[in-house]
């Protein structure tokens, strides 16, 4: 394998977002052409709330290095309660993997309406920057799955 | 204790109060101890047993045996009776077909204890004044009591029984535990030093599953990892990822639910610290959304099944403690 | 075995400028599964429609998977080509390339790089996808307007003229908007009042509209075609089915001290107000913040002094929960603040005013009874300078980056009223450009010109100065004349930039709607769908989307009703396939999802298994109700043994979509 | 006791020790101790923005590192070093292709990235000492007397970079007058130029200008105008049609202290 | 029109002139304007089109106060101070076209004139 030593490390991000919120948000990014770099690749769920912790954990198993979870902002929840949960279950499972040692900045959660193309683009920037500066996921993978 | 017990199964099953008693028998060593039914005196009069080692919560047993025709005694200790609240909260137990006998509780002991101090070929124990009198194929043997209580009684977070229909003995009250000293312990690790600790502990799991049958929150007719349909289905960990997964996920799908009876690291034939994963979610709840204690009552929300506005957010985990 | 068709689409240049599409196409060819992979120019039109409904006829394809635009744009099209071509619609996947890729990325390898990964998860997703039927909900038949300008005054009307009940919700105490405050409307010169005070009057007469006013949104729940809707009624303190409108409480009042919003804060009003006289409803208000008997328990005049007996001092705000059908957004604009441009003065001098303000000043029922006089020392000005685009067309982060689009016209309406009804004055009109597309706009303002010999300047107005003398020295360029010009001004009318209004973002929020940075709320297309928003049921009605002169938004009130009777009409509507089920065999009954299930969706009943021993066991089961369950998966979730599941979104789809995303 | 890095610049020492003398004074009458670096060099009075002139910003930035070495805030009193040294800072932090063409060329211990917190006098008045607490330390209130804020040019703009205050709508030197117990006098010239540097070459634009400006101020009813330049001084007085008198800001600050006739100008 | 010259005073003043929407509000804010020969709308609207050279033979270059009116006022955020500033320097520059000699200095000063305006004026007209 040749490593080229220059190339800047390149993470791969999932983003999971909320239908009726951070997705429309991202449609809107896209729509006035705000960047955001090609390594966030967005799965569409109904709601934040949807999202199992085990759906991020896959994520990681399989070579992702960051995941985030965008939802409606608290208390604008299209199915009104939906992201209150994902609140309580991701601060949870984040605090678990914490706990295990798993480096801080892999995981976020971010409430983006579909108002906030800037924000949504804004939010992928500064995420896909932290976790470059965190390099790869490498306490949380399946070595099996790893790229060659 | 075991004499009043056997009398009271003797009598409920006389009055025709119930039909069948759940407790315990020995197998074959003194100190191995496991819960059994029993459904005739003879039975009870020959091998119910009660004693210093009998730690073993029952309670997960009635979510079969509640659902059988009459009703059924248990003695359950106060950690027990939590975990039957929890169970009943969760439609899992007919209350109506249980008798239950609060009975006091630990501290219990751990054989593997008594055994690191060389100390083998057990046939009993006796509690003199907190000197441990073991008699042994080889004689008799001492040792200071506490040092062979078990951990999840040493850290005992309650004497009081939250559900029963009668008792034997004293209720107690609820008691400040330090149980969440190594929690905290760890906490203030670098990221890389739990990191190192948790490697070098689940790396040792086998995945023999004996956490999952233990814990009355482990009550899934089909448990996702079993399911091939569930996407995570996993027999055995061929990698630290599945180590890892295994135990987050039956953390995170016991998280405010778990009593904290401490059965899953009892069990553990691996001696790894499970009860520390599930003491660090009561921690967070406690912090973050209120003192919780599963199985307390039977009518409050878990906590993750309800939210406040307010509710902090998930991201300040980064901020927090020690990276 | 699967037989998956992958469909390419190119926008025109859209997608195909920065995404290689035939090499996507190419790549996904070789998926497991997928047995023609084809791209095409534009797939949403009917050509490209007709590729995919030939492609699953020719092929017999069990799923297709479109690498577009969002699905929030044409997942519904794409749904229904399957459909007519006898495939199930929901075994249709749509992978975002445009959107989320080709209009965020430049380089064209990694963009391709990443439409391919986003194509695969989607072919992934598809393998995953089972066929759903679609149930039907309920549509209730009644509408909410939001806002009581001409906006909404015009929705409501053509929306109770097709028989459908429907409510104005109002924040201020009468309906009428920025319209009622308007003198005279452009490019006819007609009175507003005369054409606006009759729909006001019409909509509070018809027997299908009832009018909130002095109400606010305060909770929006549900779904099109089954809105619940809280509404709070403020306390006006004034009870509203015993008020006459008499106004003697208004004349009695002895606090007349309280800036007059009506008038644009130019003259005063009493704390117990009727708005203006032809205010709808006509029912007075007490403001509490200037009320004496509110502030001190000292006065009660007004109270004794109504013969009705409408006067609550305890009044509380009431809270009103009502289902809707049909929600049709009004909320207008407001111009900007202008502290931030005091080059202007206009902190500084009262005769450095905003052109509504000027409206106010012209209006026979405003401050001056329609005489045009300076706010300062009620004199008649001789000399005024109008200024556009203040705010407007900028690129700083002081103001608007759009064209306020209205101040052209009303600036020529002003400076021609003005050189009609008072020929000593002088007027110039400082101006970037004159901007009158429109019917008879341009002649209007080639009228003022050449008519009324209004100055019209091209230049800017770079600094003002407010004179001992009363004088107010304007410091412009005129930039055809290359001279910087010094105009010893009487009066200074600025022409702000309009913003929508404040309520608007809360709004958007509760009612999931998007907006633009601006926070104009944005039409679902904009060009095919403009009154529609893009969240379903939501509909757009005047200056909320954009600035829009009278003319427009009483067209765009009119579509908005149209669209909304369109969807009223319906006895129902076909509901979301994507709800939740739970697997009985492996439900533990143990109530984690009904727990967290925000519609009640899920009940439990206790259902016999066989068992391998042949006996029967009983056990508790959750069951959900698909006309009442949204789809949202909390339950999912929530659920320890993963018996629930999600239509559409089941946990093997999504882990699917993981797996491909990350190989 | 508070310590700041205090920077008086070329005419401070010369033809307006007054606005110096009094500045110093009157901080240390609040508590407030200025330390002045060893070897400050002029600013050069007047900001290059052009983005290839580096040499005339390496004066500034010797003093906002001076600051940064000794780990304080930098205080400026003249409007047109503040201008100056804020601007370079602005910069700075702003323009990365600058910076490290500055930085290459000073060859600092540690390069200068903009780290220096800057405030004007009348910053440091507002947001370190906060004016109600100002208001505490005056004895000898300027009761009734009806004072015009001249801010200039320098001290507002450009907005972006000096960030002082609302550039169209200042209130900070009106905030500073209501402190000493003076009324505010507001008039539309206070943000307009006095002619600056012109008065060298073009008196007569000079002239022009700072006359305007008085006339505003007059217009409005003012008894006394105040400001924090010295060049705006010598053109309000020198250059104006007005009598109005002009006084430097501190000389005033140092009279409603009380403190005025214990500084030895 | 000079391409290099234009090349230089855009990069050099970091200003996109073409931002301009032609409004002329810094001219008509502009204290120097009656002064000028070039007004900062023109400097703007020439530097476009590249009529660099006539700008830097006239004297409106030494007439901006360097007041930062048209910066900050300009709504299209055009900064034609910077324009100007940009020509200026691309004119003293060239060798021997010092606006001021230092020896002229002496007869302009009077007792009051503060340093500060001496060290602008060296700035903006010598190099």
């Amino acid at each position: 394998m040749q490593v080229n030593e220059n190339k800047e490390f390149q993470p791969l991000i999932v983003a999971f977002c909320c239908n009726w919120c951070s997705y429309a948000g991202a449609d809107l990014a896209g729509t006035n052409r705000l960047n955001y770099p090609d390594n966030i690749k967005i799965i569409r769920v109904p709601c934040s709330c949807r999202v199992n912790p085990m759906f991020i954990l896959r994520a990681f198993q399989r070579g992702a290095d960051g995941v985030i979870l965008c939802g409606c902002h608290p208390g604008d929840c299209h199915y009104t309660s939906g992201n209150y949960f994902t609140r309580r279950r991701m601060t949870l499972l984040f605090s678990m993997l914490d706990f295990l040692g798993i480096e801080r900045n892999r995981t976020r959660v971010e409430w983006v309406s579909a108002a906030e193309g800037a924000k949504f683009a804004a939010t992928m920037n500064e995420f896909t920057e932290a976790v470059k500066k965190l390099g790869p996921n490498r306490r949380l993978e399946d070595l099996r799955c790893r790229k060659q | 204790m075991q004499e009043a017990m056997i009398n009271k199964a003797k009598q409920l099953l006389s009055e025709g109060v119930v039909n069948r008693v759940i407790g315990w028998k020995r197998g074959e060593f003194a100190y191995d101890i496991t819960p059994a039914v029993f459904e005739n005196a003879e039975e009870i009069e020959k091998s119910f047993v009660y004693d210093d080692f009998t730690a073993a919560n029952v309670s997960k047993y009635l979510v079969k045996e509640s659902k059988k025709d009459g009703k059924i005694l248990a003695f359950l200790k106060p950690c027990d009776t939590y975990s039957f609240n929890q169970l009943i909260k969760e439609h899992r137990i007919i209350r109506e077909n249980v008798y239950i006998v609060g009975i006091p509780g630990g501290p219990k002991l751990d054989a593997e204890k008594i055994k690191a101090k060389g100390i083998t070929g057990i046939l009993g124990v006796k509690n003199e004044n907190y000197t441990l009198k073991i008699d042994t194929i080889y004689g008799e043997e001492t040792m200071p009591f506490y040092e062979a209580v078990l951990d999840k009684c040493a850290s005992c977070k309650s004497k009081k029984h939250v559900i029963y229909d009668e008792l034997i003995g004293e209720d107690g009250d609820t008691l400040d535990s330090n149980r969440f000293d190594m929690v905290e312990k760890l906490e203030n690790m670098t990221a890389q030093e739990r990191y190192d600790f948790w490697r070098s502990q689940l790396s040792k799991c086998i995945r023999c599953n004996a956490c999952r049958n233990v814990c009355p929150a482990c009550t899934c007719e089909k448990c996702v990892f079993d399911n091939p349909d569930s996407g995570i289905e996993n027999k055995a960990p061929s990698d630290s990822f599945e180590e890892n997964m295994f135990h987050i996920i039956r953390a995170f799908h016991v998280a405010g639910r778990c009593t904290d009876c401490g059965e899953c690291s009892r069990v553990c034939p691996q001696n790894i610290p499970l009860h520390l994963l599930n003491r660090k979610f009561i921690k967070d709840i406690n912090t973050f959304y209120g003192e919780f204690q599963a199985g307390e009552d039977i009518t409050s929300l878990a906590p993750l099944n309800e939210f406040k506005q307010n509710d902090c957010e998930a991201n300040i985990i980064h901020e927090r403690g020690v990276e | 075995m699967q037989r998956i068709g992958v469909f390419v689409c190119h926008c025109g240049t859209n997608i195909a400028a920065t995404i290689d599409v035939k090499a996507v196409a190419e790549t996904l060819s070789k998926e497991p599964g997928v047995i023609v992979s084809q791209d095409y120019q534009y797939m949403c039109s009917e050509s490209g429609q007709n590729l995919v409904k030939n492609a699953i006829k020719e092929h017999n394809l069990t799923g297709v998977v479109v690498c577009s635009c969002s699905p929030r744009m044409h997942e519904n099209t794409f749904r229904k080509a399957a459909a007519s071509a006898g495939l199930n619609p929901y075994l249709v996947e749509i992978a975002n390339i445009r959107e989320q890729c080709s209009w965020i990325h430049k380089d064209i390898a990694s963009a391709t790089e990443k439409a391919i990964i986003l194509g695969k998860a989607a072919v992934a997703k598809v393998h995953l996808n089972a066929p759903l039927t679609a149930g039907e909900s309920p549509v209730v038949k009644r509408a909410l307007v939001i806002g009581g300008g001409i906006a909404g005054i015009q929705t409501a009307l053509d929306i109770a003229e097709a028989g459908f009940d429907v409510d104005i919700v109002e924040k201020n105490p009468t309906i009428g908007g920025k319209m009622a405050q308007i003198d005279k409307t452009f490019p006819t010169l007609d009175c507003a009042a005369c054409i606006l005070t009759p729909k006001m009057v019409e909509a509070s007469q018809n027997e299908h509209i009832t009018i909130h006013s002095f109400s606010e949104i305060s909770d929006v729940k549900g779904f099109v075609g089954n809105f619940t809707v809280t509404i709070k009624k403020k306390a006006r303190f004034v009870d509203e089915t015993k008020c006459t409108g008499c106004g003697l409480c208004t004349e009695k009042c002895p606090m007349k001290k309280v800036p007059n919003e009506f008038n644009m804060g130019l003259d005063n009003r009493s704390a117990i107000y009727i708005p203006f006289a032809q205010a709808v409803p006509k029912v007075a208000t007490i403001d509490p913040n200037y009320c004496m008997m509110m502030k001190t328990g000292k006065c009660g005049i007004c109270s004794k002094v109504c013969s009705a007996g409408a006067i609550d001092y305890k009044q509380q705000d009431q809270y009103i929960e009502q289902k809707y059908g049909a929600i049709v957004v009004a909320t207008g604009f407001n111009p900007i603040n202008l502290d931030k441009y005091d080059e202007f003065a206009y902190n500084q001098c009262p005769d450095v005013v905003t052109s509504l303000e000027l409206e106010r000043l012209m209006n026979a029922a405003g401050p001056n009874g329609g005489t045009l006089l300076r706010p300062s020392d009620k004199t008649h000005p001789h000399k005024i300078v109008f200024v556009q685009c203040v705010g407007s067309r900028c690129d700083d982060s002081k103001g608007k980056p759009y064209c306020s689009k209205i101040c052209c016209m009303y600036t020529a309406k002003h400076a021609m009223l003005i050189r009609e009804k008072y020929p000593d004055t002088e007027v110039y009109v400082f101006y970037i450009d004159v901007r009158t597309p429109g019917k008879n706009f341009d002649e209007f303002y080639r009228r003022a010109v050449e008519q009324y010999n209004v100055h019209y300047i091209k230049g800017m107005v770079g600094k003002v100065t407010p004179r001992s003398d009363g004088k107010i020295d304007v410091q412009a360029s005129d930039l055809l004349a290359n001279e910087q010009l010094h105009i010893d001004a009487d009066m200074v009318v600025l022409a702000a930039a309009i913003e929508p209004d404040k309520t608007a973002r809360p709004l958007a929020t509760m009612l999931t709607t998007q907006m633009d940075t601006n926070d104009f709320f944005t039409e679902a297309h904009p060009k095919l769908r403009p009154v529609e928003s893009a969240t379903a049921g939501i509909f757009l009605s005047g200056a909320c989307q954009g600035p829009k002169d009278i003319p427009e938004t009483v067209a765009q009130a009119s579509a908005a009703a149209a669209k909304a009777i369109g969807l009223l009409v319906k006895n129902s509507i076909t509901c979301n396939p994507c709800v939740a089920h739970s697997n009985e065999l492996m439900c533990n009954g143990c109530s984690s999802c009904e727990k967290v299930c925000p519609y009640g969706a899920i009940t439990y009943i206790d259902k016999e298994f066989k068992m391998p021993d042949r006996t029967v066991a009983i056990r508790r089961v959750a069951s959900v109700n698909p006309a009442v369950c949204q789809g949202c998966g909390a339950c999912t979730v929530a659920c320890p043994s993963g018996a629930m599941d999600l239509n559409g979104f089941s946990n093997s789809q999504i882990i699917a979509e993981v797996d491909a995303i990350c190989k | 006791m508070e310590t700041f890095t205090y920077y008086p610049g070329c005419t401070l020492r010369t033809k307006a020790k007054i606005l110096d003398v009094y500045a110093r004074a009157s901080a240390e009458a609040l508590g407030i101790t200025l330390e002045e670096p060893a070897d400050w060099q002029c600013c050069g009075g007047a900001y290059t923005t052009a983005k290839d002139e580096i040499a005339t910003k390496l004066s500034a930035i010797r003093t906002l590192n001076a600051a940064k070495t000794a780990g304080r805030p930098l205080i400026t009193v003249c409007s047109a070093c503040h201008n100056v040294i804020k601007q370079t800072n602005y910069d700075i932090l702003h323009d990365e292709e600058m910076a490290s063409k500055v930085n290459n060329y000073l060859k600092l211990d540690e390069p200068y990235c903009g780290e220096t917190t800057i405030y004007h006098y009348l910053e440091m008045l507002r947001d370190v000492i906060g004016f109600d607490e100002l208001a505490k330390h005056v004895t000898n209130p300027l009761k009734g007397k009806k004072i015009a804020a001249y801010y200039g040019c320098l001290l507002l703009r450009p907005s972006k970079a000096l960030a002082m205050d609302d550039p169209e709508n200042p209130t900070i030197i009106e905030n500073f007058i209501r402190a000493i117990g003076g009324t505010p006098v507001i008039y539309a010239q206070r943000n307009e130029c006095c002619g600056g540097y012109i008065a060298l070459e073009d008196k007569a634009q000079a002239q022009k200008r700072s006359s305007s400006v008085m006339k505003s101020a007059e217009d409005q009813g003012a008894e006394m105008i105040i400001t924090a330049c010295p060049l705006c001084m010598y053109n309000l007085k020198k250059n104006s049609d007005s009598t109005l008198p002009v006084y430097y800001f501190t000389e005033i600050l140092a009279e409603a202290l009380g403190i005025k006739g214990d500084v030895n100008e | 029109m000079n391409k290099n010259l234009k090349e230089q005073v855009l990069r050099s003043s970091g200003v996109n002139v073409l931002k301009c929407m032609r409004c002329g509000k810094c001219s008509g804010t502009c204290p120097s304007y009656d002064e000028m020969e070039y007004h900062p709308h023109q400097f703007v609207y020439m530097v476009e089109r590249g009529d660099i050279e006539t700008l830097m033979n006239s004297k409106s270059i030494y007439k901006c106060l360097t007041c930062f009116a048209c910066v900050d006022r300009c709504p299209r955020n055009v900064e034609p101070a910077k324009v100007v500033e940009a020509v200026r320097l691309a004119a003293v520059r060239q060798q021997g076209n010092n606006h001021m000699n230092p020896n002229q200095i002496p007869e302009m000063l009077d007792d009051d004139m503060p340093q500060q305006a001496i060290v602008t004026a060296f700035r903006k007209y010598i190099k």
